[in-house]
């Protein structure tokens, strides 16, 4: 276990848990950031830099806004007062028991012992990622870029609907 | 010469071999780390008075001329004044609103410094001169510290518990969100057409020799030139200079997003703007204008490092010019601007690049019509629009007077 | 490295176009026609680059462009041109100049309409060049969708029920199509035309069609079958072939007029275009086993459209009809060119089968200039009169517009081939090819003719000759701009009959090595 | 010799330019117009004049004079179209007369289109037929005949409705062109048949020929429907188009009616040269059609070929049909056109059966003979300001002495009187050869009995027209009212020189024909050097002199007896055989015979395939579309009765149950998700828990 | 590998837990996002230490899974936006009828 490894999965996964924890939703946004930050360099470590790079350009750079934009627009600047969870035992039970479950198939699975304990870096370059996309996967490549236009005018069309009837 | 222009990676190597072989990777990160925390802030602290002055001198007035070196008599043409506002800001009262979250309004500055030092170091100063040097996700790391800036100034915004604040702060975001989409998209033609994302890499391809004694700097080309007015326009939006500056603009929102702030926070701020600044124009000459290549084959003596800094120098004079110049734009220009026109264009500048790859083998007297036209075309009808939204002006809220109707209460 | 690519760039031209008149051409009629007149004449500049550059000599593709798309859907952008092409090409180049020339007459949104037609104009050129199926059916539908908001939006009274007639009917068809080829493209696993054809010359099709589609659960040779009916649809409704033309006279009548040229002129071009270029080669084996049948429909076509013009009162349904006549004597040419004979004297009858395919696409490119010309006539009557285009509705029109009647006589006669003008050698062509090959289909077929030229002389006799009806007393005649839009079309008309090597020697070494290559 | 057939393109190349100048003349260009016309058809006859010299000097012993210039039109595949120039004296001597006799036509024209507003286009027309009818004679090859042979044909079309305001007109017009255009149907097919048969369309190809020995040899061999041979099938495709151009029974129909265009025209197309190709056709492809197994016809010899009885039995029955419809016409044009009809047959007959010389020269001794009587017609007409009706004339001997003169001797030439006149010479031929003709002698009984009809009509026509008590009925129908200008008035020079001119060529033709100097048929048959001036016929050339002149005086001593004593007003025929007549007058109903069956066949087809389209092809697909409907009612009808109440009464039962199991659809999508995330587990831990064992 | 994957399952229980239980519309879509990014990090790992890393596989896994989530956490969003306009409120559990 390497202690940089250690800091950042630390890192990770306490911002994670503070996300899913704290009352006031900006913090947890926050918290989440930190969270995907973490990952992101978790990713760097795998050798994933493009990936890792990605990974803070659009999650720090856009999707965290866009959820605080989202914060801000419904009046959650403020903590809310009262219950923050729904039944929040029986929710934690289940979610242990996932985890459990996942744990469990890990530490038992054979697949993962035969596995290298740390493999050369493999090389990734931009460019083998720029041919993947235009040559194998054109096709997932154009769906996605349907799937974000649907998004955008979805979007759009959900957060206006209701301003034209009122 | 050839020394001179090598002369700080020598010096650094020469200081890295005293640290023992096990710690020189740390060493030799953390000369750079120094390096840079030396020098630009250096740029910062003159550029601060050489603004001051500048802005004074288009307005006819003196501008700061009085503090020289304490104590004594040399006044250095008011160039101490740097030294005075640093002590000013660092010795004055923090105060922080009493409603404030404390936590979030105290990290906001660190998170937007620490990027635009973090930017600074992919930009290659000079031959062999990057701190950090990704072979493969220069640019892509420099655009995914960047993105930090704007959880920064919601953080600064957001804690400061203050209408002007936020205000700044939304505004502050929905201008760099848009305006990031046509910096990349115009950064991306230089990458399509150099083939790499190492922003080193990108410098040295400009190094080839055209027309005879021109080096080869992308903007010398339709779509480097397209390309690199659109970045231009667009990084003067992303670090807020005018006339983008309506996120701190003074008349409407006082300070913007940071007017909670005083203090050596505030200096903070300030030094993260302008290294913000500085990473922009530094990755704007890396890509458009030959990094650190001169631009004439004959003047290839003088060094690299010495032509960066040289260009980083023009760029910030202009961006003062600029300020001194142009009024500030109203939010729907601005929007407009960067929906209607500016990312429209760099989508056609792609377009345009790819046409210009294709059509290598082309004569240039067919190429660069060709693609001058495909650009032209687009510019004219898209700027046709805005000259008539330019002109005429609606207040709806004017208009709204009719009450609303009754029955929208009652709905569910 | 790599040369200029020409097609591709004619090909956006027209998309360019319609780009800026969306921006920019505003409800302005005037600057918007000038901007589309613009746009399709720097298209047809490029086209006659293009010709001026084809290497007539040869039966080759030129000017090809060859670039991977989605590999694994077997899609490439491979555009060439060969003589077939480029003929289609040229037609297409000079008609939407022609039909934007003659204009639409006062309608709204005029920007929208002329980007509409730029944009048709763009499918068709990408259809007449496009080598790869996959890219080929994408063009072929684009050309389809403009056509079908230009009818909707800008058509006569009954322009929704004829759109949406048009469009189902065509989508029906290429529906069809598809499939069959979807189908092929699994047996094959390419959708490369020019690959496709030596596949099934060397019969690996059908041995694809046994092996890789057995799970159908049809035999090699039933699947071919059904593959072959799928094409043999699409194309049949574009062209169209009785009975799969219900949808055109009433498309024809109700489209606004010079979209009515385009679509007459061009777009049913495509559908001959489709069965040499994909039904013949493809499937040649399925085409001569099914031959007699489809020779008689398209006897059927010739003769049944000639009557049945004879009873319209619309000169624009009167005129489709005569279309279809047209168009069935081009599928006459191009059936009897396919039948086979017995392998003795085999040199005799490939000498009529390539006249038999000369005349078709002589006549192909003829009837499209003509009946354009023709809709273009009628579409000035409709200006002029207010909307009515009734054979009744007029008479003596020449006493009082003599150029107007004499150009469009012109076009009459061309129309119905007289010597002298375009219409006739490539009728001729056809019959020299038709009649050795098919006679008795060859000889019912003349009747067309006859038929053609009485209800096209009855036009004259009811709306030129006559007394005048008073109503027209002030007919003005043709203006000197409209004289600018048509006389190169009769000149054309004159050029073309008297010398239509002009045409043939672009197309004669294609014909001849298509006719070599479906090995008879 | 060359240098002539190379360059005789320029003789149609002439007329068509001027054509094409005058096409983009403004109307009131109108000097302008009628000098180009004339001019450059004068320029064509001089030059054609040069062409017939050339022929008349075979080289020695090559027999006809034959001169030939192919060249590309066009490539197709590997192939080549070839066209050419053929010069021989078949093309020489219709050359020289079209020129001639278009030169004269044109002249006249000037002065009656005198006060017509499209005189301009008048010419333009007359140009155009010019360049199309010469370039069908100077053709070699089959195809560019045919398509002068179309030209032709849309000249007469344009030129019939050149009066486009008067319905009956324009009617005439498409009737004129689409009764040709199905003999031409056959001509189409019956070329593209030779075509595909010989391999090409040149008529004379130094041997590879379609007309040559070669190919026609391989077209007797082969055989076609019923054992026919294809030589013969192709040649009676070829006369359709022959029998439609030149008016042949039952493609006839149109001629007569061609006379609602001006009478210039009549005179020129419709009587001297455009009607006359079909004949000028089956004469130049006469190896075709008398071609046997034998081999080609040999000179001066005629076969006996299915084809060739075709032709004459056409012809015969045309002549007579033709000349008995005459007897009873009123309208002046109209008799003369019967009259052309009927001259037609003639030619057609003594092409079947006595070969290319003897049609050959009653086409161009009718020629000018016809063309004066249609321009004295003419001039009557405009001298009776447009009066056409003969019965409505009278008494115009005096009012118009030089018309009178001249057209005295064209009836004389038509009717054959003896001796002076080349009508009594060419018809003499004609029937000299019919009574030698083997198959059947009724060929012949049917020409004398039309020469008697001939002569008799036409004394009919000059009694009621110059002869008769003149009520000049003209004044009181006249367009003009002035005083002076009503009475019927001789025209002016212009029109009576052409006149005049016509009458000296047609006694002139006389000489040129006799069984004495048969001159022309050595000429047509390349014998030029052995031609000498003396008596070497048989017998029956007498004979048949003596018998057509007996048939020539009964016809006219009979009605001029009849006529000369009966009064004005009804007709003497009329009064001795009303029903025969009535008969005659109808055209013996052959128009009303096709208006009841051909066109109405016609319409019947159209209308059956105009339903046939609109409803059932267009209900197809209606229908298609009102199944799936009716699938969909029916569906729903099911629905509504059946399923639904059963459904009803089932649900009634589970909406108990649901209630429940609804307890837990709260709407609460977080405990569905904990449902969903611990049922996994669950499964999951089943799953691990039965695979172990 | 493995501390990886346990960080990964870690993260995917700690987002599913949030998704079960916290009321804020807004969160459960940060849970949603933390669950994506858990899969996302699995991916990394399996192609760093996979048998085959030259193919790329999990890094185009990541790249498209970075897209689709951010185009799912645009339209999600909306949504909540558009509940909150509707019934004045950002939590799940009021959100909980069918009839607007």
């Amino acid at each position: 276990m390497n202690p940089i490894f250690a800091i950042l999965a630390g890192v990770t996964v306490g911002a994670a848990v503070a996300a899913m924890a704290l009352r006031n939703l900006v913090h947890s946004v926050l918290c989440l950031t930190v969270s995907l930050v973490g990952l992101a360099l978790l990713y760097l470590r795998l050798g994933a830099e493009f990936a890792g790079f990605v990974q803070i350009l659009v999650y720090v750079g856009a999707v965290a806004i866009l959820i605080m934009f989202a914060v801000l627009l419904t009046r959650g600047g403020e903590a809310p007062p009262g219950r923050i969870a729904n039944a929040p035992w029986s929710g934690l039970a289940v979610a242990a028991a996932v985890f459990a479950m996942i744990a469990w198939a890990i530490a038992r699975s054979p697949a993962l012992r035969g596995m290298a304990k740390d493999p050369a870096q493999p090389p990734l370059s931009v460019k083998a990622i720029g041919d993947k996309l235009t040559g194998d996967l054109v096709l997932p490549l154009q769906v996605v870029a349907l799937l974000l236009t649907a998004a955008l005018v979805g979007g759009v069309v959900i957060a206006m609907s209701e301003k034209e009837t009122e | 010469m050839a020394s001179l222009d090598q002369i700080f990676v020598a010096l650094k190597d020469w200081l890295v071999a005293f640290v023992p072989v096990a710690l020189q990777p740390l060493a030799g990160a953390l000369l750079s780390i120094v390096a840079i925390m030396a020098v630009f802030p250096g740029i910062f602290a003159l550029t601060t008075v050489v603004e001051r002055k500048l802005l004074a001198r288009f307005q006819n007035r003196p501008g700061p001329n009085r503090v020289g070196i304490p104590l004594t008599k040399i006044r250095l043409a008011g160039f101490g004044q740097f030294a005075a506002d640093g002590i000013k800001s660092l010795t004055k009262e923090d105060i922080v609103p009493r409603n404030a979250d404390r936590i979030v309004h105290f990290v906001a500055p660190f998170v937007l410094v620490a990027p635009a030092f973090l930017s600074l170091s992919v930009v290659p100063v000079g031959r062999n001169m990057a701190a950090l040097d990704f072979r493969e996700t220069g640019l892509l790391f420099f655009f995914a510290v960047g993105a930090a800036t704007e959880l920064s100034v919601f953080m600064a915004g957001w804690s400061s518990r203050n209408k002007y604040s936020l205000l700044g702060a939304m505004r502050g975001i929905a201008q760099m969100l848009s305006y990031e989409l046509p910096l990349i998209l115009s950064s991306l033609v230089v990458v399509m057409m150099a083939g790499t994302l190492s922003l080193a890499t990108i410098a040295e391809r400009q190094s080839g020799v055209q027309w005879g004694v021109v080096h080869s700097w992308h903007v010398f080309t339709p779509w480097g030139f397209a390309g690199f007015l659109i970045f231009l326009t667009a990084a003067c939006a992303e670090s807020n200079r005018t006339p983008f500056d309506l996120p701190e603009a003074e008349s409407e929102l006082v300070a913007g997003y940071f007017t909670e702030y005083s203090g050596f926070k505030f200096a903070l701020f300030f030094l993260g703007e302008y290294l913000g600044m500085f990473a922009i124009s530094g990755v704007a000459i890396t890509l458009f204008l030959g990094g650190w290549n001169a631009p004439f084959t004959f003047l290839d003596w003088v060094p690299s490092w010495m032509w960066f800094f040289g260009k980083l120098v023009g760029f910030i004079l202009f961006f003062i010019w600029l300020r001194a110049t142009l009024p500030r734009l109203r939010v729907d220009q601005l929007m407009d601007l960067a929906w209607k026109f500016m990312l429209p264009m760099s989508l056609v500048n792609l377009v345009v690049a790819g046409v210009w790859h294709l059509a290598a083998s082309w004569p240039h007297l067919l190429r660069w019509p060709l693609c001058v036209a495909i650009l032209a075309l687009p510019y004219w009808l898209l700027s046709r629009g805005f000259q008539t939204r330019f002109k005429t002006r609606t207040y709806r809220f004017a208009e709204e007077s009719r009450p609303a109707p009754a029955t929208a209460a009652a709905g569910p | 490295m790599t040369p200029f690519p020409l097609i591709t760039f004619l090909t956006l031209t027209p998309v360019v176009g319609a780009l800026v008149l969306a921006l920019a051409g505003g409800r302005d009629a005037r600057r918007s026609r000038n901007i589309a007149l613009g746009f399709s004449l720097l298209a047809f500049l490029e086209t006659a680059w293009m010709v001026a550059g084809f290497d007539g000599k040869s039966a080759a593709l030129q000017f090809a462009e060859h670039h991977p798309w989605i590999p694994s859907l077997g899609a490439e952008y491979f555009v060439a041109v060969d003589g077939l092409s480029i003929l289609m090409v040229l037609l297409s180049a000079l008609l939407v100049p022609f039909a934007i020339g003659v204009g639409p007459g006062n309608v709204d949104r005029p920007h929208a309409f002329h980007a509409l037609v730029l944009l048709l104009q763009a499918g068709l050129f990408g259809a007449f060049t496009a080598l790869n199926f996959f890219h080929w059916f994408l063009y072929w539908e684009l050309s389809l969708v403009p056509a079908y908001f230009l009818v909707k939006l800008w058509g006569g009274p009954g322009r929704r029920a004829a759109a949406t007639q048009f469009f189902v009917y065509t989508f029906a068809g290429s529906v069809a199509m598809l499939l069959a080829m979807q189908a092929v493209f699994l047996a094959t696993g390419t959708f490369d035309l020019p690959d496709l054809a030596r596949l099934a010359r060397s019969g690996e099709l059908a041995r694809g069609l046994g092996t890789k589609l057995h799970w159908t659960g049809l035999a090699p040779e039933a699947l071919g079958m059904l593959l072959f009916a799928g094409v043999f649809l699409g194309l049949a409704v574009k062209v169209p072939l009785m009975p799969f033309h219900t949808w055109l006279p009433g498309t024809y009548a109700e489209a606004p007029t010079n979209v009515t040229m385009l679509l007459t002129g061009a777009l049913s071009k495509m559908g001959i275009y489709g069965f040499l270029r994909i039904l013949a080669p493809i499937f040649p084996s399925q085409l001569r086993d099914s031959l007699d049948l489809l020779t008689a429909l398209a006897v059927l076509t010739v003769v049944a459209s000639a009557f049945a013009a004879f009873a319209q009162k619309d000169l624009k349904r009167l005129l489709a009809y005569s279309s279809i006549n047209h168009l069935g004597l081009c599928l006459l040419g191009l059936f009897a060119a396919l039948q086979p004979k017995a392998a003795a004297a085999a040199h005799g009858w490939s000498i009529e089968r390539v006249a038999a395919l000369d005349g078709v696409l002589l006549q192909v490119f003829n009837h499209g200039l003509t009946a354009a010309a023709l809709f273009g006539f009628v579409a000035l009557i409709e200006r002029r009169s207010g909307g009515l285009r009734g054979i009744g509705d007029f008479g003596g029109l020449r006493g009082v517009a003599p150029v107007f009647a004499g150009l469009m006589g012109i076009s009459i006669f061309a129309s119905l081939g007289l010597p002298g003008l375009n219409g006739f050698v490539g009728e001729f062509l056809v019959f020299k090819g038709a009649f050795p090959l098919a006679p008795v289909a060859a000889s019912v077929s003349a009747l067309g003719l006859l038929l053609t030229a009485i209800f096209l002389l009855t036009l004259v006799q009811r709306v030129f000759a006559g007394t005048l009806n008073g109503a027209w007393k002030d007919f003005p005649d043709l203006g000197r701009a409209e004289l600018a839009v048509f006389a190169p079309a009769v000149a054309l008309m004159f050029v073309l009959g008297v010398a239509p090597q002009l045409a043939l020697n672009l197309v004669n070494p294609t014909v001849v090595a298509l006719v070599n290559r479906l090995g008879f | 010799m060359d240098r002539i057939v190379e360059h005789l393109w320029i003789i149609p190349a002439l007329p068509l330019l001027a054509a094409g100048i005058i096409a983009l003349l403004k109307r009131p260009h109108r000097k302008a117009a009628a000098a180009l016309a004339i001019g450059s058809l004068g320029l064509a006859f001089l030059v054609s004049c040069v062409a017939f010299a050339a022929t008349l000097h075979p080289a020695a012993g090559a027999g006809t004079v034959r001169l030939t210039h192919n060249f590309a039109w066009f490539d197709l595949g590997e192939s080549t179209l070839r066209l050419g120039w053929l010069l021989d004296p078949l093309t020489a001597g219709m050359l020289v007369m079209v020129t001639f006799v278009g030169s004269l036509i044109f002249v006249f024209s000037v002065g009656y289109m005198a006060h017509d507003p499209n005189f301009t286009r008048f010419f333009g027309f007359l140009s155009l037929f010019a360049a199309a009818m010469l370039g069908l004679l100077v053709a070699n090859n089959l195809l560019f005949l045919f398509m002068c042979w179309e030209v032709v044909g849309l000249a007469s079309y344009l030129l019939i409705g050149f009066w486009f305001q008067k319905p009956e007109a324009a009617a005439a017009a498409k009737k004129a062109f689409v009764t040709t255009r199905i003999g031409d149907l056959g001509f189409f097919l019956g070329m593209v048949w030779l075509y595909h048969g010989t391999g090409t369309l040149l008529f004379y190809d130094k041997g590879a020929g379609c007309l040559e020995q070669g190919a026609i040899a391989s077209l007797v061999a082969q055989t076609t429907l019923g054992g026919m041979a294809v030589s013969t099938a192709i040649s009676l495709l070829l006369f359709c188009g022959a029998a439609g151009k030149s008016g042949q029974v039952p493609l006839h129909v149109w001629l007569p009616d061609a006379m609602e265009g001006p009478t210039p025209v009549s005179a020129l197309i419709h009587a001297a040269t455009m009607v006359a190709a079909g004949v000028f056709l089956v004469a130049r492809v006469f190896p075709l059609l008398g071609a046997s197994a034998a081999g080609l016809p040999a000179d001066g010899h005629v076969p006996h070929t299915a084809a060739l009885a075709v032709v004459t039995w056409i012809g015969a029955i045309t002549a007579v049909f033709g000349a008995l419809v005459a007897v009873a016409q009123s309208d002046i044009k109209r008799i003369l056109a019967y009259s052309t009809v009927s001259q037609l047959g003639y030619m057609m007959m003594g092409l079947g059966v006595g070969g290319p010389a003897v049609g050959m020269f009653h086409l161009l001794a009718h020629a000018f003979f016809k063309a004066l009587l249609f321009l004295g017609a003419g001039s009557v007409i405009h001298g009776c300001h447009g009066e056409q009706d003969i019965r409505r004339m009278g008494g115009l001997r005096k009012a118009m002495p030089a018309t009178f003169a001249t057209y005295a001797v064209g009836m004389m030439a038509l009717a054959g009187f003896p001796l002076v006149f080349s009508g009594f010479w060419s018809k003499d031929e004609i029937l000299h050869a019919a009574l030698a003709w083997s198959p059947s002698r009724l060929p012949f009984a049917l020409g004398l009995f039309g020469a008697f009809l001939t002569a008799f009509y036409m004394i009919r026509q000059m009694w009621f027209v110059f002869f008769a008590p003149s009520a000049h009925p003209a004044a009181r129908h006249g367009h003009d009212t002035r005083p002076d200008a009503a009475a019927p008035h001789d025209s002016p020079p212009v029109m009576t020189v052409s006149l005049a001119i016509l009458a000296g060529a047609t006694v002139a033709m006389s000489l040129l024909a006799t069984p004495v100097w048969p001159w022309f048929h050595a000429y047509l048959g390349g014998h030029l050097d052995h031609l000498h001036v003396g008596w070497d016929a048989d017998g029956a050339v007498l004979a048949t002199m003596a018998l057509s002149t007996v048939a020539v005086a009964l016809g006219t001593g009979v009605s001029w007896r009849l006529y000369s004593r009966s009064a004005t007003g009804t007709d003497a025929v009329e009064r001795l055989v009303p029903r025969l007549f009535g008969a005659l007058r109808g055209r013996l109903y052959v128009d009303g015979f096709y208006a009841a069956t051909v066109f109405r066949l016609n319409r019947a087809a159209a209308t059956a395939f105009d339903w046939i389209d609109r409803f059932v092809w267009g209900s197809l697909a209606g229908s298609t579309a009102w199944i799936a409907t009716g699938f969909s009612w029916l569906g729903r009808l099911l629905d509504d009765a059946g399923i639904n109440p059963g459904f009803d009464a089932g649900c009634a039962g589970t909406r108990g149950t649901g209630r429940l199991v609804s307890l837990f659809q709260n709407g609460q999508t977080q405990r569905y998700l904990r449902l969903v995330g611990g049922g996994i587990v669950a499964i999951v831990v089943a799953v691990a828990w039965t695979g172990k064992k | 590998m493995t501390p990886y994957l346990i960080v990964s399952a870690l993260l995917f229980s700690i987002g599913f837990a949030g998704v079960l239980t916290r009321r804020n519309a807004i969160l459960v879509l940060v849970g949603v996002e933390l669950m994506l990014n858990a899969a996302n990090l699995n991916f990394v790992a399996f192609w760093r230490h996979g048998p085959n890393p030259a193919a790329l596989d999990g890094v185009m896994f990541v790249v498209f899974a970075i897209a689709v989530a951010a185009a799912e956490a645009a339209v999600g969003l909306a949504l909540v936006i558009a509940i909150h306009r509707h019934c004045r409120s950002g939590n799940v559990d009021e959100a909980s009828g069918m009839k607007g």
